[in-house]
């Protein structure tokens, strides 16, 4: 089983318009889907904040999970 | 005798164009008049939309639609925003593929999956020609004739077969819910 | 475009237009308007014709004046806010004597408003809305297929009068699609401009008629020869710039009497039930979809209830008024998607006849038939 | 890091009102990172914006925000800063609200040098009012209103606002919101007028129409046709056919307004020459 | 500025804005209203003021606004052709409620017309201008000290009440140089437009007031920590866009009933031998003064006649008319520098009380005593 | 070989209302003889104008002519252009009409590249309206709106023009009669956008304010500061400090809007795509 | 009683100060009620222009001159075209340096060459200042001392001297062409 | 006495505004004058045109005496 990631990846699900763009930009493939975004390999993430950045509707987020 | 359609989905369902078509076919085939009108703007876009229609032996002067006597509805947020609009007595048109719960109407209530028949027909884009088609026949607000007709002159060229047969599908349907 | 035809309101304004001659469309697009534009930019090249979209609506309303000058049937579309920005150029149309249509697609304002939703508050700013002195011709339909015949008569009193003639819509007209029926072409009377008789160098473009001050002097088009001048200051006979407080001065009255003194022809009303009525509904524009509404619904309630719909505007109708005023009228009752604005010289003709009940509404919601109703069983 | 919506939007008003896949989530999303980044004070930054899609950003922005009419932002702007030069002013607008109706205001401020960061959400195509051709509608490609293909050449934003004499001007795209996020900041921290033209995509209206599907495809698009400015500049005219350079573009100092205006209300307050 | 001095009615202009705390001016040269900027350009920053010549009068009025968000005192001026370009932003500073003052000094038009010679063509214009529904507050002065005072008072009322007032004056006033006596400064009333008192996290800028729809929601300036949100678009209570039509309806009437509520308190007038009189000449701005030396030749000729000078020409002064309208009057003369305007309401007023003559003249001249005194002489 | 003023102007409104010494006058000599020497039919050439000293020029000049609101001279143009291509239209606007109020329609013709040649009589001052500071205005001299000297940057026009796109841009001056006559020539020549800042004198509002007593000690000033645009190419940033250069300073083919039209006209009437 | 006053001559003759002057002496240091007005525009430029002041004990209703009492003509131009006006009766004063050929009024004419004496002071450009005093002199529009002091109140800096010696120069010449 | 120039100059006093542009203008002293120009020394004219072209008003023009 793959380790836990230190980011946290939170979709806002009332704010996602389904664009998949977060999915297009993902450069570890963390995201997946055509339709709503799913965190499908999660340990994969670096925190690049590329879907963050690239979502138009303030819909993902990525956070260090020690953050406060 | 004036009476009012109202066909509710999300946009890019195409509910528009299928209002447009079966108010030309009423005008330009059939000696009723026909006023079709729809929601614009921020309200039309993302979320619930609405295209009416009225057809009438008459004038029409009063261009609303208020209380439609027959209600299509092609998604959830549509159904719950409009189906209180249905007049008591009308009609409710229920594509099944979108619409889980039904409003507490005084209604007949017609239920088909017309996106799933759509999608089997080939493209999902055709579910308004299907609905169109449904429509029709359950409530014979115009001859089929005139709305096939309609239907050809007013789509893209080269998608008069699939949407010959969506609307066939569409009037098949309204044989077998009935 | 012949039989019965399913048509929106913007379209039959494009459609009337061209068959009444329209040839250069420059505008800028806003809703609800912006399907006038849409559509002549596809429509005019098949006709030979041109559209351009401008920078601005200010821009726009300047180019159609130059086309016109060059000789074109020109139009522009807009709606409030574009409206407001035309003003200035809409004043050197009037100034000047260039033919010209400009449409008003009237949506919620003031300011930006409510882009989709209908409203008539722009009455008054039609007539108002440029400084100076300035009478003005506005026309307003209340179906498709009047918008139609409207854009024709629209462009026939623009080039008779060298005027810029309003097209005053509203959105329920400019976005309604209806069925239309729509008069064969060789049907349709369609007049152009008068060009002078004379030789370039007797013409005077701002000629005053001895004999008939209200004469509309006929125009050259640029590039034949004329030569003349064209300014948005104060001229004279020919065109050129003057201080005389008399010259300039008849010349404004002059222009201002091309409109006054054909009060009586521009007028155009419809008229319903008005043998022996006592209350009268006075509506205009998409309102006046729900008057008839009402006012049939008054009658079948035996209440003697009359529409007049008006749909020249400006100048203003004040005969049909005076006609009413002396059958001892109960009422008028003015319905108007706005605070109360054509109701003003309703008042002012009716004088102390009767009461003059002015039926507002604001904020992009429909006047119902049922209101109206309301207000005829009220005033009985 | 994530950024904190809540502190610079309102997020009691989202959703937004803009289609799935449009840029403006990315630009608006790239500003905020960008005054975050920065640490503006979001009590002393005021966002004005025109009248467009893009426009309606400020509606959304946790700030003093102004939504005036339609090209108008500008002047409002100026009269912002001119009242309180203490106030950060950013404006925001369309391709069409900024470069068409609004083209004279933003060639003025340019020349005035009136500390503004103007950024420029240019989906060439004007969205509000579903898709018309804007001035920025490159040559050949369609529109509502141009059917028949667009048949006007378009501007480079950016040699405009050069042309006018502006002092900052910058260029990035939805694709590189990161790289956008970067030059905002730098326009940010200028003292003088700054200019951003911010590539979008609308694919709603412009992409459709003109053979690009998805949000994405535009995005694509971006990518391939952008070079940073340091290898545009080495790069000859045939290489530079159909691409256009990203980054800052012109960066140059210059009198700003406010304050030689404050210098001459000392001179008037003195008695200076008048 | 103290003691008895001879000053321009544009010089009078910027001392009584300047009083009453004008602090911010933007505009673009145009004749006859020149000197106004001329003037701010020179006198604003001796007192930290500040002056701003921008590209056009469209980005003037912008201007203004933004910086009356800001929290000053702001004006603008111009004439004709500059007033009909501020329209659209005058019409936003009317939605969104911003205080500020437009000077508008008329001249010949329509369009470029005569730019040095007087006339009152924009009466109406000032009124209607701007597209949708609307109210406007206009003063009219017709002498420099009234300039100088109504300049103060159109920033009260401004402030007061969240809205643009229009300064309406004329070539005649505004190139006028006379003998004036500036009040003391103690003695001036300066009103400053209400802030909030609520904390940023309840402030509405719009809010309605259940126990006063007509009261004036207080103005945050900008900067300060409110962080709200200001739109041309219907807007609700807490200033964001709203799609209902009972919200946007809301906000309409309550704009509008902020002035046609005070109505009778903005009414000034200046009344002149009304006790007995059976002729009343209502007259205004630079005519006025020529009314008043008829009015008063009549007297001494022995006619009743009454002079009633409106300088709060909008609202429109209903009462002063319904007041003289029971007193059978023979005649109401309203002599005007244009074809014909604010005669409208009076006659709308008037009723069938009695004939409503107008008097007019175009073209730049100004209309004499005896002009009028005939009109009285005929009225008899 | 004297100009034939009867042809070219209507001499019956002779004598002008230019202030003695304006350069006005200069220009529109300049003007009527480019047109001689290129040979215009006097019959298909139209002058529109806007509002200002410089803007009264077409009253004066035998043609159809057309003198517009403020600022709005351009529009009105290209209207004409759009509606009539065989006309020749030239246009005359002063630096407030063109580049104030005017500048939107100036860098939009530019974008469009429509076929008229735009003459800017450029003094730097509003005259007509009596000497209120223009966007041509340089920084710190006097004019009735800037009694402490002004604080605005000034635009440079050919830049601006440049900056939009225009496939024309030249520079002369009244000093420079001849050079300007030739000058124009090149622009009526051109097919597409052309533009011209014809730089001249307004001795009555800028020269007295700024201690240049007469017209020629104005046009004095044109001489010393101007170069040959050969020269200035060669020329140091340093060098070039005060000057500015003259000649063609621009010229380059782009499609023009009104033949590309004419060729959309022949697609949508044989039923091309729409 | 009301009195007009017109200054008429050329532009660049300083007239409009020389009138804006005798208003502001009456209105600043007097108890008298004062107007001033001139042409503005096209009609200024070039050509014949003319100010005008109207000074009053009572209230100035009517704020033109139509006919002056009192006309200073220091052009030929203005003389033709202004002459007419002056009022039967009235004060016709007289630039001889400029004006040649007087109209035919019924009037007091006082003759004096202004600009000359102007020149002879040095610059013609005091001739304003020099009509000036000259027509207080003659008319006793406004005391001389208050129109003295409105002089060096309005004229530029480091002037006041030769503006002192222009006006008392028009003073003197009162007396000598009385 | 010189000789007679191929050049006609002409002024037109209904036109000259006295600015004496042409005066500063003319390379070979042909005019003079303070108020309005003086032709003083016809036969000096080269015909350069440089009066003609500098002259606001269009009040001078200079014209070969043998053309027509
Ligand atoms: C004076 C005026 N004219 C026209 C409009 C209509 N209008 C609203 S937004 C818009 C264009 C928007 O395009 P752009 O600025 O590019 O913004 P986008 O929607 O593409 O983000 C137009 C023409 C208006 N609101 N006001
Ligand atoms: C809309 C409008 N605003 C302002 C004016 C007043 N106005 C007339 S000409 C002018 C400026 C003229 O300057 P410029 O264009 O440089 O011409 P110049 O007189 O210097 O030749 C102005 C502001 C006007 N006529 N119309
Ligand atoms: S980019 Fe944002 S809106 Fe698009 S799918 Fe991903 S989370 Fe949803
Ligand atoms: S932060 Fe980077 S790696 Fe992680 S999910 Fe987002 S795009 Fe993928
Ligand atoms: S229409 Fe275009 S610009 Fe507007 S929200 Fe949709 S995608 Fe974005
Ligand atoms: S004011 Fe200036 S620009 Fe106008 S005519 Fe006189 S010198 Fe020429
Ligand atoms: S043509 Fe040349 S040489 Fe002859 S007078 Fe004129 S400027 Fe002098
Ligand atoms: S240049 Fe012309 S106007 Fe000037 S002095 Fe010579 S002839 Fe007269
Ligand atoms: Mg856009
Ligand atoms: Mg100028």
């Amino acid at each position: 089983m793959a380790q836990e990631s230190p980011w946290e990846i939170t979709l806002n699900s009332k704010l996602c318009k389904k664009c998949n763009l977060c999915v297009a930009f993902c450069p570890r493939k963390v995201l997946e889907g055509a339709g709503s975004p799913i965190i499908k390999d999660p340990a994969n993430c670096t925190g690049c904040l590329m879907c963050e950045m690239h979502c138009p509707d303030f819909a993902i987020t990525v956070r260090r999970r020690d953050a406060k | 005798m004036r009476k009012e359609y109202r066909l509710a989905g999300e946009g890019g369902q195409g509910l528009i164009t299928a209002a447009i078509i079966l108010a030309a076919a009423a005008a330009e085939h059939t000696d009723l008049n026909a006023i079709q009108t729809q929601s614009y703007g921020p309200e039309s876009r993302g979320g619930a939309s609405r295209a009416d229609v009225i057809l009438s032996d008459e004038d029409i002067d009063y261009p609303e639609v208020k209380t439609p006597d027959v209600l299509l509805v092609m998604a959830q947020e549509a159904c719950d925003k409009y189906g209180p609009s249905l007049a008591a007595g009308g009609t409710l048109i229920v594509d099944t593929t979108y619409v889980e719960t039904l409003p507490a109407v005084e209604a007949t209530v017609v239920k088909y999956p017309v996106s799933q028949r759509a999608k089997e027909l080939g493209r999902e884009i055709v579910a308004n020609i299907v609905a169109l088609g449904l429509l029709v026949g359950v409530t014979g607000a115009v001859p089929p004739e005139a709305a096939l007709a309609a239907v050809l002159a007013r789509v893209p060229k080269g998608t008069e077969e699939l949407n010959k047969k969506a609307f066939q599908a569409g009037l098949d349907a309204a044989k077998e819910v009935a | 475009m012949r039989g019965a035809k399913l048509l929106q309101g913007n379209e039959a304004c494009v459609e009337g237009a061209i068959a009444a001659g329209l040839r250069f469309f420059a505008g800028y697009p806003i809703t609800p308007s912006t399907e006038i534009a849409e559509l002549c930019s596809l429509r005019l090249p098949q006709v030979g014709g041109k559209f351009i979209q401008m920078e601005d609506e200010i821009a726009s309303m300047g180019a159609i004046c130059g086309a016109s000058l060059a000789g074109l049937k020109s139009m522009t579309a807009t709606s409030g806010p574009g409206f407001s920005l035309k003003q200035e150029n809409i004043g050197f149309a009037i100034a000047t004597e260039i033919p010209c249509v400009v449409v008003n697609v009237q949506r919620v304002g003031p300011s930006t408003g409510m882009p989709t939703s209908p409203a008539q508050g722009d009455v008054m700013q039609v007539r108002w809305g440029t400084h100076g002195d300035h009478e003005m011709v506005a026309l307003c339909p209340s179906s498709v297929s009047e918008v139609y015949t409207l854009a024709i008569e629209a462009f026939n009193i623009a080039e008779q009068l060298r005027i810029p003639v309003v097209l005053l819509m509203d959105e329920i007209v400019g976005h309604l699609r209806e069925k239309v029926d729509l008069p064969e072409p060789s049907s349709l009377v369609v007049r152009d401009r008068a060009k002078p008789a004379k030789a370039p160098g007797q013409y005077k473009p701002y000629e005053v008629d001895k004999d008939d001050p209200a004469a509309v002097p006929p125009l050259a088009p640029f590039g034949e020869g004329y030569r003349f001048h064209v300014t948005g200051l104060s001229h004279a006979e020919d065109g050129f710039p003057t201080n005389s407080v008399e010259v300039a001065g008849r010349q404004i009255e002059r222009i201002n009497l091309k409109v006054t003194s054909r009060a009586k022809e521009l007028a155009k009303v419809e008229e319903l039930y008005m043998d022996d009525a006592e209350i009268y509904v006075f509506a205009y524009g998409g309102t006046a979809r729900s008057a008839k509404k009402a006012v049939k619904e008054a009658r079948a309630q035996g209440i003697r209830a009359a529409l007049i719909r008006d749909i020249t505007i400006w100048p203003f109708n004040e005969d049909i008024l005076l006609r009413i005023k002396g059958r001892s009228p109960k009422a008028v009752i003015v319905p108007e998607m706005n605070m109360g604005q054509l109701v003003l010289p309703v008042k002012r003709v009716m004088g102390d006849a009767c009461p003059v009940i002015p039926l507002n509404r604001v904020g992009g919601g429909f006047i119902e038939p049922d209101d109206i109703l309301d207000a005829i069983r009220e005033a009985k | 890091m994530a950024l904190d919506y809540e502190k610079y939007l309102r997020v009691g008003k989202l959703p937004h009102i803009w289609c799935p896949g449009c840029g403006h989530g990315i630009v608006t999303q790239a500003i905020i990172r960008a005054i975050d980044e920065v640490g503006l004070d979001t009590e002393k930054t005021v966002i004005v914006s025109g009248i467009g899609c893009s426009s309606r950003a400020s509606g959304y922005m946790n700030f003093d925000t102004l939504h005036t009419t339609h090209g108008r932002a500008i002047p409002f702007a100026t009269g912002i800063k001119m009242a309180n030069p203490d106030l950060k002013v950013i404006l925001i607008s369309g391709d069409g609200d900024a470069a068409a109706i609004g083209g004279n205001h933003l060639i003025h401020a340019a020349r005035r040098n009136v500390d503004i960061t103007a950024i420029c959400f240019n989906n060439n195509i004007y969205g509000m009012t579903s898709g018309q051709y804007s001035p920025l509608t490159p040559m050949g490609s369609y529109a509502s209103t141009a059917p028949y293909g667009m048949v006007e050449r378009s501007f480079d934003l950016c040699d405009l606002v050069s042309g006018a004499g502006g002092t900052f001007v910058g260029r990035s795209t939805t694709y590189h919101a990161r790289h956008l996020t970067n030059v905002i900041k730098e326009a940010l921290t200028h003292k003088g007028f700054s200019f951003v033209d911010a590539l979008s995509q609308c694919p709603t209206y412009y992409g459709r129409r003109n053979k690009m599907r998805t949000a994405l495809d535009m995005m694509n698009w971006f990518k391939d046709r952008s070079v940073p400015v340091s290898s545009w500049d080495k790069m000859s005219a045939e290489e530079r056919a159909d691409k256009f350079p990203i980054g800052v573009l012109r960066k140059l100092e210059a009198p700003e307004l406010t304050e030689v205006y404050a210098k001459l209300i000392e001179r008037a307050r003195e008695g200076g020459r008048a």
